[in-house]
């Protein structure tokens, strides 16, 4: 590509007109508010518990993503079997799936005119307004992520590894625990960041499930909504910062191709 | 002693398709193959790393054909040596030793015999990454062999190293099988290792033996067709014989001896088909690849050059006579000097012993 | 992996349960209002003309995605220069800020104490509250898709049909428009319908921007609020339907490793 | 004419260093040079495709170096032919014409010939993945041709193709060669077709050129140690000559003609050094790969066989004598016949004639 050509520059002028529109209103929110009122915001109780329960519910959707989805990654990466292509268009359903949906249909089986919402009634297990509601729709939200990414980490470690292992007498989950798993931590925790990164940034069906207790998204659009702009931005500001956090450590940790991941 | 009796496997690509073959006890035996033949399919099912979907693998007598692969006894080392990249070489020779009833003094003399015959006493801290081809190798051999397996599946073990290493490796593997009870099965695709190393030998082909028997009398005696391409005879025609001379399409030829069926096949090597540049016969004085059978051969045929295909270190030529098609190797060097091209008309000759009959 | 193994049924049981975890929620939300419901909804002004807002300004996105960032794509997917990772870590933003604060980040430069903002009260631009508002905010979150996936596109056709359409007269812009653009139309359809389905989807900086006029998400959420989970669900379904039919495209367009995508 | 003068052209990987050479008008001249040499990037450079960041390119005495592909008239053919895959043959081969001051009647007369001359006019409406790798080589060629280039870059034309029609290809690229005014530049790395077609030719390698000349000359009076390599002698040793014998090592053999510099190289191929069995210098009687000139040869040691390695079709061997190590070659069938193997001793013998001084 010669830099000569009129169309190189008009790509380069699409390229200028897309970072602007990205990194303007990025930039335009982490400064707007005084490093005072960004301070401030730290002393807010309020803020801190809405923050510290966003980082919590998104920890436990990522930790439970990792107990349960660990072991279907590995037997989708191991095996064929017909209808592959189906269980695995299923497990990404929760990506295409409307956000306040999400809550809608979550709700919708944690009612009394379902079984599943009588059962959990006699355990006394409540979805609506509680913290296990916002972990369920979080790891419902976060778990795609999760599998999909230790699936290729699983898929990248040799089988071969895993049949040696057999052959000099370790079972099927000897081998797993001992070669495969330390092979893939590496994967593991790039899933866990990834399920964590989509909870954390969900607000759809978070607002659904739980108005309150208050993760931090569902606070910024009470602040907004009821104080304005000004009130909304300082918090967002801390938002965004533990979101670029958990970005910056996925692309240090997964430095291939992360193009179209998170 | 390993009994496979009508054994199908079906990976789509991959398969084996009804194979039998007998391994006696501490036999050194190769498998011999061109790539996609099913000979690591044929290891992985003996490994039980693959469901079967017919027949039996019987390893000492007993039916191993369900066995999951930690009871078989069965040690595997892969061409890529497959060593855990996240532990030591200790580590990875002392990881089978804890699913075996080793007595912990028996295994540590064991493990101090074992690295210092193999030579990597010195590398035990190391990890995989930082070792030679050769070294990991060896390392993945100590691993297979500490647990003292009945069988050890050797898959092309010397084919990803460099030239230099493999004949280091090739001493070690026969020393080692002559100084324990394993039974060593090898796979591989070069002859030179099958001659060197086997006690006996077996041609995979598609799925099925091909045949089985000494290195030396595959070589000299291939009992099919494959075979007989596969041992390098590039030039394989049907034919008909009566007494000792044998017709294939309009060319008529002598043979070294008398052959009783009246049709078959017989195949001449490429190095033994000789071209000499005169349809008139006459010797070429340069004398570097053998003109004297030019001369005192009885089977020459006037043809025609009608290709020149390039095979890096030497020139394959074919050469229509009548209707047959010969193909003869030719060093560059040689072909340059006598200015061969396509066209060309030249005689093909080559003597009656040069002829193999099947 | 043999089937013997009880580790194999752990990996087993762990899959049931993460299919029942999906299907059952989204199971129940489509078959819980009766058909004449669902009929019913489709009478309704309101929800027609809130679902076609959405599908519109989904559409609308995803042209704008074509037409300024077909170009970009091309550059990223054809030059290398310094700093390429930071670029592209910069086009994936947008993936990880929190809804509502893409929102709030967006209405930060539209107001009138941004020049920007100045500039658009003067051109009689109005975002808050306007179709233009949420074009704008779906375009924010739905260009990374189309980008990602187009540069993809592009890196899969060989730069050796430019160079030989060049060798025989053609200039840069005419080997793209007769060779490249003509070979990518698959992966722009592609990456127009993640945009698109990303953007249907979004709820969080919509419902900032733009309460009214009401996107199907907002609608549903307004409805919940409002009136109750059964009187949400009807468009929850027909929103998830036209979901679905995205997520189907996408499939089949798409065949080869979809996994992590959308 | 393209006159290249200390081109520098720095892709990573693969570059040009201070790069020069002259290729005359309507010259058939073939560049060869191993992979990784630089071959394509020149071809790239030549056409416009890279950036280049030193020397001069000028083409029919106009200086190219910056201008964009489309001015400078270089066609160009890679080995994947790139045709494009949406396009019918037809629109193919017309892609380039709407960019060229060709009349239109000209134009069609121009197709019509050339379609029919390349023997493509009965695939005019189909894709190119519907034709065979001939065929859309032929196709190529036809794009490439029609907007009457001055110069064509051909990239390994032949190496893609089935070997029995490289014949047809070859014979056909010569043909076009002369019927038309076009300039002709090929890269490859098989000499055989390089002696077949160029006029002239060179070896590059490492981004440089090496030697340029008339490929016979490069042949058989390799220039440089890395030529001779190239051209297929494995056996170069650094030597030192008085009169008309030369010493590697602590081993000294007689030359074909005296040699007047004091030191150099010699060079010998591995096809030219014969091995005989026996220490004591007997015959081998098979005499199938020309004992005689182990018997006669005026250069002989005893050696020891150290490697035998597979490449394919023939066994390369080294054999250690004194310091020296020679490389031989032998066909299979010759190996399993004297049952060679390594440790064995041998004698190695080459007569002066093989031994090439530079």
């Amino acid at each position: 590509m010669t830099r000569k050509d009129p169309f190189f520059w008009v790509a380069v002028s699409c390229g200028m007109l897309i970072f602007a529109f990205i990194l303007l209103p990025l930039v335009e929110l982490v400064t707007a508010p005084s490093v005072a009122m960004l301070k401030q915001t730290l002393h807010d109780k309020t803020v801190l518990r809405a923050i510290w329960l966003s980082v919590y519910t998104a920890g436990a959707a990522a930790v439970i993503s990792f107990l349960i989805g660990t072991p279907l990654a590995f037997v989708l990466a191991r095996t064929r079997f017909p209808g592959k292509k189906l269980v695995e268009s299923i497990i990404d359903l929760p990506i295409v799936i409307p956000h306040p949906v999400v809550g809608i249909a979550i709700l919708g089986v944690a009612g009394k005119n379902h079984w599943l919402g009588k059962i959990m009634a006699d355990l006394s297990i409540r979805l609506m307004g509680s913290v296990s509601g916002i972990i369920v729709v979080l790891t419902f939200v976060g778990m795609p992520f999760y599998i999909n990414s230790v699936k290729n980490g699983f898929e990248a470690i040799s089988p071969r590894l895993e049949n040696v292992a057999r052959s000099l007498g370790a079972s099927m989950s000897g081998a797993f625990f001992r070669i495969t798993f330390p092979l893939a931590w590496r994967s593991i925790l790039v899933g866990m960041i990834m399920c964590a990164a989509r909870a954390i940034s969900e607000f759809g069906a978070v607002i659904i499930i739980s108005y309150h207790p208050m993760t931090a998204p569902v606070l910024i659009y009470e602040r907004f909504e009821g104080y304005g702009l000004e009130y909304s931005q300082p918090v967002a500001v801390w938002l965004v910062l533990v979101c670029l956090t958990l970005f910056l450590a996925l692309r240090i940790l997964a430095p291939s191709a992360p193009g179209n991941r998170t | 002693m390993i009994q496979i009796r009508n054994l199908t496997v079906d990976l789509g690509e991959f398969h084996l398709n009804n194979l039998s073959l007998t391994i006696h006890d501490h036999d050194f035996f190769v498998l011999m193959g061109p790539t996609g033949a099913g000979k690591t399919v044929l290891l992985d099912a003996i490994a039980g790393l693959v469901p079967v979907s017919g027949g039996s693998i019987v390893i000492s007598g007993r039916d191993m054909t369900t066995s999951p692969p930690e009871k078989r006894g069965v040690g595997i080392m892969y061409q890529d040596y497959a060593l855990f990249p996240h532990m030591t070489v200790s580590q990875n020779i002392r990881f089978g030793l804890r699913y075996h009833k080793i007595k912990p003094q028996r295994a540590a003399t064991d493990f101090q015999n074992l690295t210092t015959e193999l030579g990597i006493a010195g590398l035990l801290k190391r990890y995989p990454d930082t070792l030679s081809g050769g070294e990991r190798q060896r390392v993945a051999l100590a691993r297979a062999l500490i647990v003292a397996p009945q069988v050890i599946l050797l898959d092309e073990p010397l084919s990803a190293l460099d030239p230099g290493f493999r004949e280091e490796i090739r001493l070690l593997l026969k020393r080692l099988h002559t100084h324990s009870a394993v039974t060593f099965l090898m796979v591989t695709h070069d002859f030179a290792e099958a001659l060197a190393l086997a006690t006996r030998a077996a041609v995979i082909h598609n799925g099925q033996i091909q045949q089985t028997g000494q290195g030396m009398d595959i070589f000299h005696k291939p009992a099919s067709r494959f075979v007989a391409d596969f041992v390098g005879m590039k030039n394989i025609f049907p034919a008909t014989f009566s007494g000792s001379s044998a017709v294939i399409e309009n060319l008529k030829m002598v043979l070294a001896a008398p052959v009783s069926c009246p049709t078959g096949h017989i195949a001449i090597r490429p190095e033994d088909i000789m071209l000499s540049p005169a349809p008139t016969g006459l010797d070429d004085p340069d004398g570097t690849d053998g003109p004297d059978s030019a001369a005192t051969g009885q089977n020459a045929f006037q043809g025609q050059i009608t290709a020149i295909i390039d095979h890096g270190f030497i020139y394959e030529l074919h050469v229509q006579a009548g209707e047959v098609v010969f193909k003869s190797h030719m060093s560059k060097a040689a072909m340059v000097d006598r200015a061969l091209s396509t066209g060309k008309k030249t005689m093909v000759s080559f003597s009656p012993a040069a002829v193999h009959v099947f």
